[in-house]
């Protein structure tokens, strides 16, 4: 496979969506590199990128590749702040700038493990392209040609929220407010479906509370589990260091080069990236 | 567009700032090809302490108006590690300037950024880096906000003259010496580095900066920054670098390396106009990695 | 919301920073409404000096990345000019906090900023200071980045402590130093005003900055401001000053009144979270010259 | 008169038209005070003021107040930059935030002396409403109530700006490269109209190298002139003492609250703001 161009791609919106409390953000990207399942990009609008009250965002923003087809690249938005709201805003004939696809995807399953996908909110986005290629194993080399066997288990926090799912075939969905599907968490799901047969492979991304739900499921049933982290990026391409995550082992990894995909193993909690000390205050 | 630089023949002026773009990452990012078509005239590698250091907790980065605030502490493989694992790839890289027929390959020289709590620390580190024959220049970090040491060195002139002095000898690569920003005169700072026998100077590193949580984040208000403090970078900086690489020409006869904010070729004329001979962009490699290969070409 | 600060009873903890905005002028501008009304719970005078100033040639102002370099120079009217003119047509200004029924009107102190490039010149502009009732409290710029002599005894903590220590029995009102950020250690220097006897410590004061002249406008590339050199303010100094208030906090017993890039009420809370008793507002009086009552009300 | 109150006003755009290389932007200013002619506005966009490569604009802007009638003000518009683009960009509909009248605006005649109205460029601006004001005598408070008699030379760089002349009524107009009118300077129509009849006063706004031209005719003549001067402005209301010109008999004053519109015999000559020092590079 070739490598990424070092080059941003200037691409036009093609469409730009919406579906429940997300959006579906589609642009023109006829050369792009084929992702793998699990990498991402580093987005900005092309224009008004910056200014307003904060003068921010000044920095791309990391998106997983929700899908590649037909000449377009797929992203799901979430609006949580300046960049992704910027991104929201985008219609047709805007032009936002891309690098990548940047980072390590998902591995295949090993040992004709089935494959369960976990999502939460936003970080469904990279398992739509996980269970294409997944169903079709083209790109993932399985030895089968039908396919693995898949489970779909999507979390949301409500009804709004849980639309989202409509970017998956075939899935189980739980809500926090039992507006839709199972009432809880998708870590539930997710031990039911370990309990039936502990002979899969867990592929997971979302919030770091559901992360560590996963991680911790598997490790105890010896589950691999293949996690897609999250971090607050400058660069996404490994040079500024900023994007880490503690390891089990000692020191850290970058989120953006040495994941966003790392194996459960590797870790020894998904934490929430919390500051640094809290003030004491003067007297 | 090709110029010397302490004795070094480079394709054209931009370089990077050192920690701001890992030329082993962003081969594993965008493949081999990158090493034929770097984006810089020379390497700046990101600080070598003796010692490996993993860097501070996250979170480490901030974003700030029409800036970024960084709080990386410094993570590298240390000394042995750099010379054993990574130098020996840093080895090789070219640029490519020109278009079609008339592109040409040139050399892209390592400049080795190192940095100790003392002089023997140092200069432990500038004699093992005059060792390597892939080293084509050493870069003196007496700058960085992030660990005690490096502000206390760099932003005294007289200790910063008897650091310089000290490891002087043990090099005859050129020998840069990267100033803190964070100090009442930074022309001083320079003169100093120059007195104790710096072959140049580079400058402007980050301001000593801090953030907050976002108000949502914690029960009472907290730093952010794992590293509590941290360093501005980006157009917020680029007045402040302009009056200091100013400051500093206006004093010195040695080469300057000047950065801060440099997002363009008219921010880097701007900065070779008030004296630098070299600039470095930084924190606008996060926003496009190509953007030193744009600035070249434009300039 | 209402704060007692080294002794003076004020409305709320938002106050303008030095030379960002004129009481007088604005009155002129927004009419006399404003003395009863007025944005701020103190009034910070522009910079005095013994003698009348006429300031820098222009250009004055560059607009830079989320901010603002200026390069004023300090005019006023000299000290007699001041407290013969303008003092009385600041006394008695106020602000109203709450509304409706519940509105209360405060008195607006006066706090008269001074500079001197000797500590004589100081103890001059103090002593006459002093002996007018209509002024609250003195500030003491020590700091401003546009006259060389402000810079030098600023940056120095043994230089400004003998400054302080020099005029501080020249008056019984408080007596604020106002600090350069333009330093290695801010709080060394924060440690020596507070030595040498301030009532108080402010910060921080705007950043040393350059601009050229944009590359259409003269034949070869120039200096943009007419005094050469000038002070960085606005949001991209922000993280800065976040990061002096807190690290100079964290040394001083005495209030602090804390500045920089300020435009919000979340901002000021940020200042304060990390050790600001009041909170200054200077460039953003500029976009928004109610913005001092703004924050307040949103405190 | 009330005074202008300390609180920016935000404004709805009612219509943003071309007038040749111009706009005029109208926005529903009910709140305004009646302006004098000569006054101006601070304008920002509400949105989108500031981001995009160079961060800028941060500050607002200053604009003469073109008209000001049926609760609307009227700015004319001339985008060279990122603040007059931005402003230049918006749609009816759009906000921005506006601060003002401000500043000292121009001086009814006196000694039953005729006016010479004397535009250059978007400098055309304060003339239009001062035009309407001498034309019915209301606010000027001359003697008469049938108006003034008023002469209007415009001049403009070429047929495009030229357009903006639709902005006044009954005016005579000089292009730089001929394609309108006297092909010349508009201080050629001056020196004609004082030679005529030296009995007037000068209202002139425009470019630097105009208003020295109008300045010079005018000393010589020991005709008073009123010069509508342009500085960089951070504030608009004498806070930042940023906008000042060299006064003839020293010292500066500030074009915000001192003007803009000054007597020319204040001033030595009207200059081209220029920066300081060139640098001299290194060897
Ligand atoms: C590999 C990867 C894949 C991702 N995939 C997706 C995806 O498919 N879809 C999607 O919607 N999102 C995705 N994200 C998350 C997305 O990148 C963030 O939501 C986005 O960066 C937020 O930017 P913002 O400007 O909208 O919000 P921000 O204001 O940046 O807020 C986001 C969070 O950052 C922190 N923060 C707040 N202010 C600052 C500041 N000034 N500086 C630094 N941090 C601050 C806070 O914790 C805040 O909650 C992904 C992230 C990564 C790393
Ligand atoms: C009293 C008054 C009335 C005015 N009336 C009108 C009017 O009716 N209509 C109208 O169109 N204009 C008017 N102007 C001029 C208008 O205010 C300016 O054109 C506007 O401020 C330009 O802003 P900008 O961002 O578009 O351009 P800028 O980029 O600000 O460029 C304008 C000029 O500012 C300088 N400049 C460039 N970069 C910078 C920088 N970074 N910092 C500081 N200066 C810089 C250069 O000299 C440049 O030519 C008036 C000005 C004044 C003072
Ligand atoms: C994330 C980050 C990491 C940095 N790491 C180093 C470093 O290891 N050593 C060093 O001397 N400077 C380091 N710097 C400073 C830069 O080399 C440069 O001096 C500074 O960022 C100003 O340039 P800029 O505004 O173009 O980013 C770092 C800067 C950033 C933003
Ligand atoms: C135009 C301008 C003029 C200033 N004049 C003075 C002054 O006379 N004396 C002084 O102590 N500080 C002066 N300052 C500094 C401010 O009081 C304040 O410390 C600084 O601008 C930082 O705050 P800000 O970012 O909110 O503007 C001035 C700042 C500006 C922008
Ligand atoms: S985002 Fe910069 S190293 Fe990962
Ligand atoms: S624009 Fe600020 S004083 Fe005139």
């Amino acid at each position: 496979m070739s490598a990424t161009p070092i080059a941003r791609r200037l691409l036009r919106v093609t469409a730009n969506e919406q579906l429940g409390a997300y959006r579906v953000l589609r642009a023109a990207d006829p050369d792009a590199l084929e992702p793998r399942p699990g990498q991402f990009a580093m987005l900005s609008a092309a224009e008004r990128w910056g200014g307003g009250d904060e003068q921010r965002p000044f920095l791309a923003r990391a998106f997983s590749i929700a899908r590649h087809s037909g000449g377009e690249s797929h992203f799901l938005l979430e609006d949580v702040g300046p960049g992704t709201k910027r991104l929201c805003e985008l219609r047709a004939g805007d032009e936002l700038w891309a690098l990548g696809p940047l980072g390590q995807g998902f591995q295949p399953p090993r040992d004709g493990r089935r494959a369960i996908l976990v999502g939460g909110g936003v970080g469904i986005a990279p398992l739509a392209i996980l269970q294409d290629q997944l169903s079709t194993a083209a790109t993932l080399a399985t030895p089968t040609t039908t396919g693995t066997p898949t489970t779909v288990l999507l979390g949301f926090r409500d009804q709004a929220h849980a639309h989202g799912a409509a970017l998956l075939r075939d899935v189980r969905v739980a809500t926090d407010d039992g507006s839709v599907g199972h009432h809880g968490l998708v870590t539930d799901l997710l031990v039911a479906e370990l309990d039936g047969d502990p002979h899969a492979t867990v592929y997971a991304c979302g919030p770091p509370g559901m992360l560590e739900g996963v991680r911790a499921l598997c490790a105890a049933r010896e589950t691999p589990s293949q996690l897609a982290l999250e971090a607050g990026m400058a660069c996404g391409f490994g040079a500024c260091f900023g994007c880490v995550v503690p390891k089990r082992d000692g020191g850290y990894l970058r989120v953006c080069v040495d994941g966003p995909v790392v194996d459960g193993a590797v870790l020894e909690r998904v934490e929430e990236p919390m500051g640094g000390a809290l003030l004491a205050g003067r007297a | 567009m090709s110029v010397e630089f302490c004795g070094l023949q480079l394709a054209h002026p931009i370089v990077n700032g050192s920690g701001t773009f890992d030329a082993i990452a962003a081969t594993r990012a965008f493949g081999q090809d990158l090493r034929a078509n770097f984006p810089f005239a020379a390497y700046v590698s990101k600080t070598i302490t003796l010692r490996p250091r993993d860097g501070n907790p996250p979170p480490r980065l901030w974003e700030a108006p029409a800036g970024l605030i960084n709080s990386i502490g410094l993570p590298n493989k240390g000394l042995n590690g750099y010379l054993d694992e990574d130098l020996p790839q840093l080895a090789g890289l070219r640029t490519r300037v020109g278009e079609g027929t008339g592109a040409e390959s040139w050399p892209v020289p390592v400049i080795t950024n190192v940095m100790g709590s003392s002089a023997e620390e140092l200069r432990a580190l500038v004699e093992a880096c005059d060792a390597r024959s892939e080293i084509a220049a050493i870069e003196l970090n007496v700058s960085c906000p992030n660990v005690k040491t490096g502000l206390d060195i760099g932003a005294d002139p007289a200790q910063l003259e008897a650091v310089v002095r000290a490891v002087r000898d043990a090099t005859a690569k050129p020998l840069i010496v990267k100033l803190t920003p964070n100090t009442a005169d930074v022309a001083q700072c320079a003169l100093a580095a120059e007195r104790g026998g710096a072959d140049a100077v580079s400058l402007i590193n980050t301001l000593r900066a801090m953030a907050l949580a976002p108000a949502s984040h914690a029960a009472g208000p907290s730093r952010w920054l794992g590293g509590g403090t941290g360093g501005l970078s980006g157009p917020a900086i680029r007045p402040v670098a302009l009056a200091q690489v100013a400051a500093v020409a206006a004093r010195l006869k040695i080469p300057i390396i000047g950065m801060g904010g440099v997002q363009s070729a008219a921010h880097a004329r701007e900065l070779m106009a008030v004296g630098a001979s070299l600039v470095a962009v930084g924190s606008e490699s996060f926003r496009d990695p190509a953007i030193g290969a744009t600035i070249a070409r434009e300039l």
